[in-house]
């Protein structure tokens, strides 16, 4: 494990906090690649070429820049960085930091107790991937492939601007 | 010096706890979309660890499999947050509190 | 002897047309139903009793149905005439008529003439079904039936809440001693298998040898029937409020009758109870007892009913006292007497009470004599007999017998002699204490109206008979006759009498003769001396009983009722509920709706079960 | 074919009385009280003739069986002995005295409310006649959503917590019973192979010690419930409070009974050594219920509540009774199912008289009646004076019989029974000195009872003097439907 591993780790974890920390939600979206460009870095580390690629092209690439497009879409401005600013006191950090500290804690403990041989990194050709995607996976990368079309489908049709919606409990409840 | 299966695990976990910090913390609803990707990106990369330690294909097929589900979040998630936004002109999570029991 | 059904069924059929009919019929109908009834009854009494004397059969059984028949255990409606239910069946319907024609003027004037009547012919067909009857189940029913008539009529003027207070006291505190009486049922039937009173007493004596413990039991638990209806100690505190009735009915239930059905009933079970002399012995005491508190208590009423209450319990003490010591036909004998003599008393009370408008403090009366000469006449007869005065009243004849038997018999004690001596002399005390505040003296009240012939003639025929039923039996020194025990010899065996001694009798006699003479003495010379405040209010109260019985029972089971009135188990259910319903909200309270709680809720659950598998790691 | 219509009659005519609404406000009242006194006539009329040959050597005087479901053993299995038949006349006879009480009561939804009423009945005497378990449950069920509705719709103040209360008290205890009926129904098959809820079938089920004891509690459940037992009381003085008088009466004389019919037709023969072993504490039970009971009875103040709760107390008497073993107590426990169903339904009916002319319950703001109702006050008397037991009312003889069977079981749980006696002395004296004596709050102008109201007390006053009187008839009839285990004696 090279010193490559632990910049291309201490640039993900670094990025990761600023985006947690940003008000500005542009901001922290290019953060947030960043993050995903250095864990991209630690997939090729651990010989996932093709996977680190994915990683950069899809993650990076389609999914934040969709992302991006959205919140640029609906113009949100410096209110909402304004309102995130007043809702992220630090007295909001303090239970779930503790909360979660303690849970990594644990994952840590789990994650250092001995078990199995330490193994060297292994590369894992893409090809293997591929048999092994749609040989025994076959099942699987069908039924992904009917999850985006559910995907694509549903976000056509909620993304629909159409007259304005009350469902019938919510109009309810208001009245 | 802790081996690489361990190091890269124990990545995965800090990069997942902070996702999952963000996602108690934050009231904006696209932050706590994106707090999703954080975490969802920190399994992936447990899978890729653990693929490069047993030497077997499974794990990076697990991470082809999060990045399409990932991908189909996104999409009707920021269909639904738009939805959202349109009704009740804010972003804010709590205000979309009214399915209460 | 066939229509002896007609007996108590007249009296039946009386109260139900009188139900029935209330109202419609006027008063001269509900005359006629009620006298009339009672009237033929006391006839087919008579003309029964005839023949059943001429016939000269131990008893006669008449079988009227079945009344219930369950596996091997059966109850017949059957009537069963012998020498002491003659007898009885006699006073009750000849002292009955005579009460009902007295209240015939008594009642006149009260708006509910029909439903007293109705309830009286009720008691009277109630009193003879409990005498008439041959098992007893039968027996139970009109033991029962007498209870419910006197609370009826103890509360016949509804209007005033203590009067009701009064009946249901009297109800239920005879009803305590009934239930011990049904116990006592429970144990004959789980024993020798029926209620049949011939054959019940015929096994007995096969079952059981003399003191058994089960024969004991029986014993006592009829023992506590008896004492709850005659009035006798511990449950003897409702017959004084019973006279919150009207003074016929004072007459012929709380003096007369009913209560002397606890004397009836040991007579009728006089083998148990020979059987087990602890609680003849019990029967001794408690009449011995009661014969001298209630006579203390007596001394200080000032209502002169409340006067006649505590003697009737006084005397009834002695019908105890004689059973307890096995003279078993002088307690029926004075029982006659008593009958007579204290319905006299009653009714020439009442005729005072109804000429001074319904004044029955003592205090307020006097000088009577003069304006109710014939009232003064016959009370005169009646408390002579009380104070039993020698040759002249027949109440000399019967308690004399009592005193005397209670010295000598087998199963008597000197201990029993002296007490019911003691109590002759209370007893003339009391009695002229009465007669002096009543009749002599200042005449206090005016009299309004005269009792009419209706009453009057009554009061001479009591007062008649009174005098010589006393001639039923005389004692060894004026010559020993023995009719009424000879005639009851088939029923009620012969007291065992140990020494009998006439010199002895002839000294008892002079004794309590003179001790009778000197209480009178006394009685008229100290008529005003002071008597202690506080010892009259505590002996006026009946000793103390009835705050007692307050305290330990009624105050406690008031009090528990009124802290449970919302049921304590039904807290249970309705905290179960309220448990539930906490449940409920605290589970809806976490579905706030707001994301971030369902995402802390999440994490809180993973960092549980990794916690979990941690610690089951390192063990 | 018989049987079938005592079932039918009622459940028929709950439909036409329901549709005849639509022709007339006034018809359901008057096809409810046809079909109830068909349904009388015909069981009277099974009563007097002389008595038909037992069928298959049991007491059964009529039987009636159909296959349903064969594959899981159910059948429509009918069969009436003298027990049943007794129930039935009390059913029809207690449900025509129903129908009048509501005649003017119920001027709301009539045809919804006879429906209703006709169902329970139907409910009612299917469970009296049905021998098949899973029926039996259904029967169970039957007769208690019509209740619900009767209490929920009809009812006086509380009446929606009074009906959910009854609800899922009954509830609770029925589905306890079904899953005892299902335990019975598997242990049965695995032990022989045949799989039925049949009575006859079931009635000679091996098993074990420990699993007879849990099946036969799950059966008591729901009877204790029924019954109602002390501490499964509470839903009682509730439910009675708050329903139509007609309610109160079907509660009351009727469907307590079915707890005791319980008890005497399934628990005790189905699980002999459970009850001997028992046996005892239930008769504990029964007696802590009788002075329970009376104790609250005297300390309500609402005119209704006290007769529910002196129905605690009377149904105290039937379970220390049907644990006692003996025939004595056998009968007497049907006399008092039969005596108290009258006694207390005529009690909540002069309630429901009352409450007609003062419009209140509460006994402090009544007093002094008599002077206005002396017809009124004549009839209550007698009822009061059943309901202490006195002789020559037909409550006499049950708690007679009763007390003289258990002494001979257990002599100390008699004692506290017969404490009961003075107890209830106590409450029903109180009754009549709240009500009818005492001076009046004001001065009442009350008419005395009316046509109708004479109709229905007198006969139910006739028929409680007749059974106080002439007892034997009913103590024959009911012989001939003893479950055999009631006479063995405990020794053996």
């Amino acid at each position: 494990m090279g010193t490559a591993f632990y910049i291309a780790a201490a640039v993900a974890i670094l990025s990761t906090i600023m985006v947690i920390t940003r008000y500005n939600i542009m901001h922290a979206l290019l953060y947030f690649i960043v993050s995903l460009l250095s864990v991209a870095v630690v997939f090729y580390l651990y010989g996932a070429p093709f996977m680190a690629a994915l990683e950069v092209i899809i993650y990076a690439g389609a999914i934040m820049v969709l992302i991006i497009f959205f919140v640029m879409m609906l113009s949100l401005g410096s209110q909402t960085a304004g309102d995130e600013r007043s809702w992220m006191t630090p007295g909001v950090w303090i239970g779930p930091s503790i909360l979660c500290i303690v849970l990594l804690g644990e994952l840590v403990f789990l994650i250092l107790q001995p078990a199995g041989p330490a193994g060297e990194v292994r590369v894992v050709e893409p090809k293997e991937v591929g048999l092994s995607l749609f040989g025994p996976y076959i099942l699987a990368v069908e039924l992904a492939g009917m999850l985006l079309m559910a995907g694509i489908v549903g976000a056509y049709h909620l993304g629909r601007q159409k007259k304005k919606i009350v469902h019938r409990f919510l109009e309810t409840s208001e009245s | 010096m802790i081996n690489p299966t361990t190091a890269g695990l124990i990545l995965a976990g800090i990069l997942f706890i902070l996702g999952l910090i963000s996602m108690l913390i934050r009231r904006n609803i696209i932050f706590m979309l994106v707090s999703v990707e954080i975490m969802l990106n920190a399994a992936g990369l447990a899978f890729i660890v653990a693929a490069s330690k047993w030497g077997q294909p499974e794990g990076q097929v697990m991470f082809m499999f999060i990045l399409a589900m990932a991908a189909a979040e996104v999409s009707v998630g920021l269909a639904l947050i738009l939805q959202l936004y349109h009704q009740l002109k804010t972003l804010d999570s709590d205000e979309a509190s009214r399915m209460r029991g | 002897m066939e229509w002896m059904y007609l007996v108590p069924a007249l009296p039946f059929l009386g109260a139900l047309l009188l139900i029935l009919f209330s109202g419609k019929t006027g008063k001269a109908g509900v005359i006629a139903i009620g006298c009339g009834s009672i009237g033929i009854a006391a006839l087919i009494t008579i003309i029964a009793g005839w023949q059943f004397l001429q016939s000269g059969i131990p008893a006669y059984d008449q079988h009227l149905w079945e009344w219930l028949r369950v596996g091997d255990f059966s109850i017949g409606m059957n009537l069963r005439l012998d020498a002491l239910s003659l007898a009885f069946t006699f006073v009750i319907t000849f002292v009955g008529c005579l009460i009902h024609i007295y209240s015939t003027g008594y009642m006149a004037d009260d708006p509910d003439f029909a439903r007293f009547f109705a309830c009286m012919n009720l008691f009277v067909g109630s009193m003879l079904m409990l005498v008439l009857a041959d098992n007893l189940l039968l027996m139970y029913l009109g033991w029962e039936g007498v209870g419910l008539c006197s609370y009826l009529l103890i509360g016949f003027w509804y209007k005033d809440p203590e009067n009701g207070a009064a009946a249901r006291k009297a109800f239920i505190v005879t009803r305590v001693g009934d239930t011990a009486m049904a116990i006592a049922l429970f144990l004959l039937v789980q024993h020798t298998g029926t209620l049949q009173l011939s054959v019940v007493l015929e096994r007995v004596q096969t079952l059981w040898t003399s003191g058994d413990e089960t024969v004991v039991w029986i014993a006592f638990l009829l023992l506590g029937g008896a004492v709850g209806k005659s009035a006798q100690l511990p449950l003897q505190t409702w017959l004084p409020d019973a006279m919150a009735g009207p003074t016929p009915v004072s007459a012929l239930i709380h003096a007369a009758t009913m209560v002397t059905a606890g004397v009836y009933l040991i007579a009728r079970t006089n083998i148990i109870f020979n059987l087990a002399p602890a609680a003849q012995a019990a029967v001794a005491i408690t009449g011995a007892v009661t014969l001298l508190l209630a006579g203390c208590s007596a001394w200080v009423q000032t209502d002169i009913k409340r006067v006649l209450a505590y003697s009737t319990i006084s005397q009834i003490g002695y019908m105890f006292l004689a059973l307890g010591v096995g003279a078993w036909s002088a307690a029926v004998f004075h029982f006659i007497t008593h009958a007579f003599f204290k319905a006299l008393l009653f009714l020439g009370a009442g005729a005072v009470i109804h000429a001074l408008h319904h004044e029955q403090d003592m205090f307020r009366m006097g000088g009577l004599r003069k304006s109710l000469p014939g009232v003064f006449l016959v009370f005169l007869i009646g408390s002579l007999s009380l104070a039993a005065i020698p040759f002249i009243s027949s109440g000399w004849y019967s308690k004399d017998q009592i005193i005397w038997l209670a010295g000598v018999t087998e199963r008597g004690s000197s201990w029993y002699a002296w007490a019911a001596v003691l109590g002759a002399f209370i007893t003339a005390a009391y009695t002229t204490r009465m007669m002096v505040l009543v009749f002599f003296g200042r005449e206090q009240t005016h009299v309004h109206h005269k009792p009419g012939p209706e009453m009057m003639i009554p009061l001479y025929i009591l007062a008649i008979c009174s005098t010589l039923a006393g001639f039923l039996e005389l004692p060894h020194t004026l010559g020993h006759f023995t009719w009424l025990s000879d005639f009851l010899a088939p029923v009620l065996p012969a007291p065992a009498v140990l020494h009998a001694d006439v010199a002895a009798e002839w000294g008892l006699q002079a004794i309590t003769a003179g001790l009778a003479a000197l209480a009178i003495y006394l009685t008229w010379r100290l008529i005003n001396a002071p008597f202690p405040k506080k010892a009259g209010a505590f002996l006026r109260s009946g000793w103390g009983f009835d705050a007692a019985y307050d305290v330990l029972f009624v105050q406690p089971f008031v009090r528990v009722a009124r802290l449970n009135r919302k049921d304590i188990v039904d807290k249970i259910y309705t905290g179960l509920a309220a448990i539930t319903r906490t449940f409920h909200r605290m589970m809806s309270s976490t579905q706030s709706g707001i994301l971030r709680w369902y995402v802390l809720g999440v994490v809180m659950g993973a960092v549980l079960i990794l916690s979990v598998i941690i610690w089951r790691h390192s063990l | 074919m018989i049987l079938l219509a005592f079932i039918l009659f009622p459940l028929i005519g709950a439909f036409l009385a329901w549709a005849s609404a639509a022709v007339h406000a006034s018809l359901p009242r008057w096809v409810a009280l046809l079909v109830m006194l068909a349904g009388l006539i015909l069981a009277a009329g099974i009563w007097i003739q002389p008595e038909p040959a037992s069928i298959a050597g049991a007491d059964w005087r009529y039987v009636y069986h159909q296959p349903w479901m064969p594959r899981f053993g159910i059948s429509l299995s009918l069969a009436m002995d003298g027990l049943s038949l007794l129930m039935i006349v009390l059913t029809f006879f207690l449900g025509a005295l129903a129908v009048l009480v509501s005649w003017d009561e119920i001027q709301d939804r009539t045809g919804f409310y006879f429906f209703n009423l006709l169902f329970v009945l139907g409910g009612i005497a299917g469970v009296f006649l049905v021998m098949d378990l899973f029926l039996f449950y259904f029967f169970w069920e039957v007769m208690l959503i019509p209740m619900y509705f009767l209490i929920g719709i009809w009812g006086h103040g509380h009446r929606l917590y009074a009906a959910l209360k009854f609800f899922l008290f009954t509830q609770a205890g029925g589905l306890l019973m079904l899953l005892s009926i299902l335990g019975l129904y598997f242990v049965h098959g695995a032990s022989t192979g045949v799989y039925t809820f049949s009575y006859a079938e079931l009635l000679q089920t091996p098993m074990a010690q420990s699993t007879g004891r849990w099946l036969m509690l799950g059966f008591m459940a729901a009877f204790l419930v029924k019954l109602p037992a002390f501490p499964f009381h509470t839903w009682l003085p509730d439910a009675h409070t708050e329903a139509p008088t007609a309610g109160s009466v079907i509660l009351a004389g009727l469907l307590l009974k079915t707890g005791a019919y319980g008890i005497l037709r399934f628990v005790l023969p189905l699980f002999p050594e459970a009850s001997h072993a028992f046996g005892e504490w239930f008769m504990l039970m029964g007696a802590i219920g009788i002075l329970y009971g009376g104790q609250l009875a005297y300390a309500q103040t609402d005119f209704k509540r006290l007769v529910a709760y002196t129905s605690v107390s009377h149904m105290g008497f039937v379970l220390v009774g049907a644990f006692a073993f003996n025939e004595l107590a056998y009968q007497g426990v049907v006399m008092q199912m039969i005596t108290h169903g009258i006694s207390t339904g005529a009690l909540f009916m002069i309630a429901g008289v009352l409450y007609e002319r003062l419009h209140t319950r509460e006994l402090e703001k009544m007093g002094g009646l008599w002077a206005a109702l002396p017809g009124l006050g004549t009839i209550t008397m007698v009822f009061v004076m059943a309901s202490l037991g006195l002789p020559g009312l037909g409550n006499f003889i049950a708690e007679f019989l009763i007390l003289a069977g258990s002494w001979q079981a257990y002599p100390w749980i008699a004692v506290l029974a017969a404490i009961g006696l003075v107890v209830a002395t106590v409450y029903s004296l109180r009754i009549m000195q709240k009500v009818f004596f005492g001076i009046s709050l004001k001065e009442f102008k009350l008419k005395d009872m009316s046509l109708r109201e004479a109709v229905m007390l007198l006969p139910l006053v006739i028929v409680i003097i007749w059974l106080g009187l002439f007892p034997q008839r009913v103590i024959d009839t009911a012989a001939k439907g003893a479950p055999s285990v009631a006479f063995q004696n405990k020794d053996k």
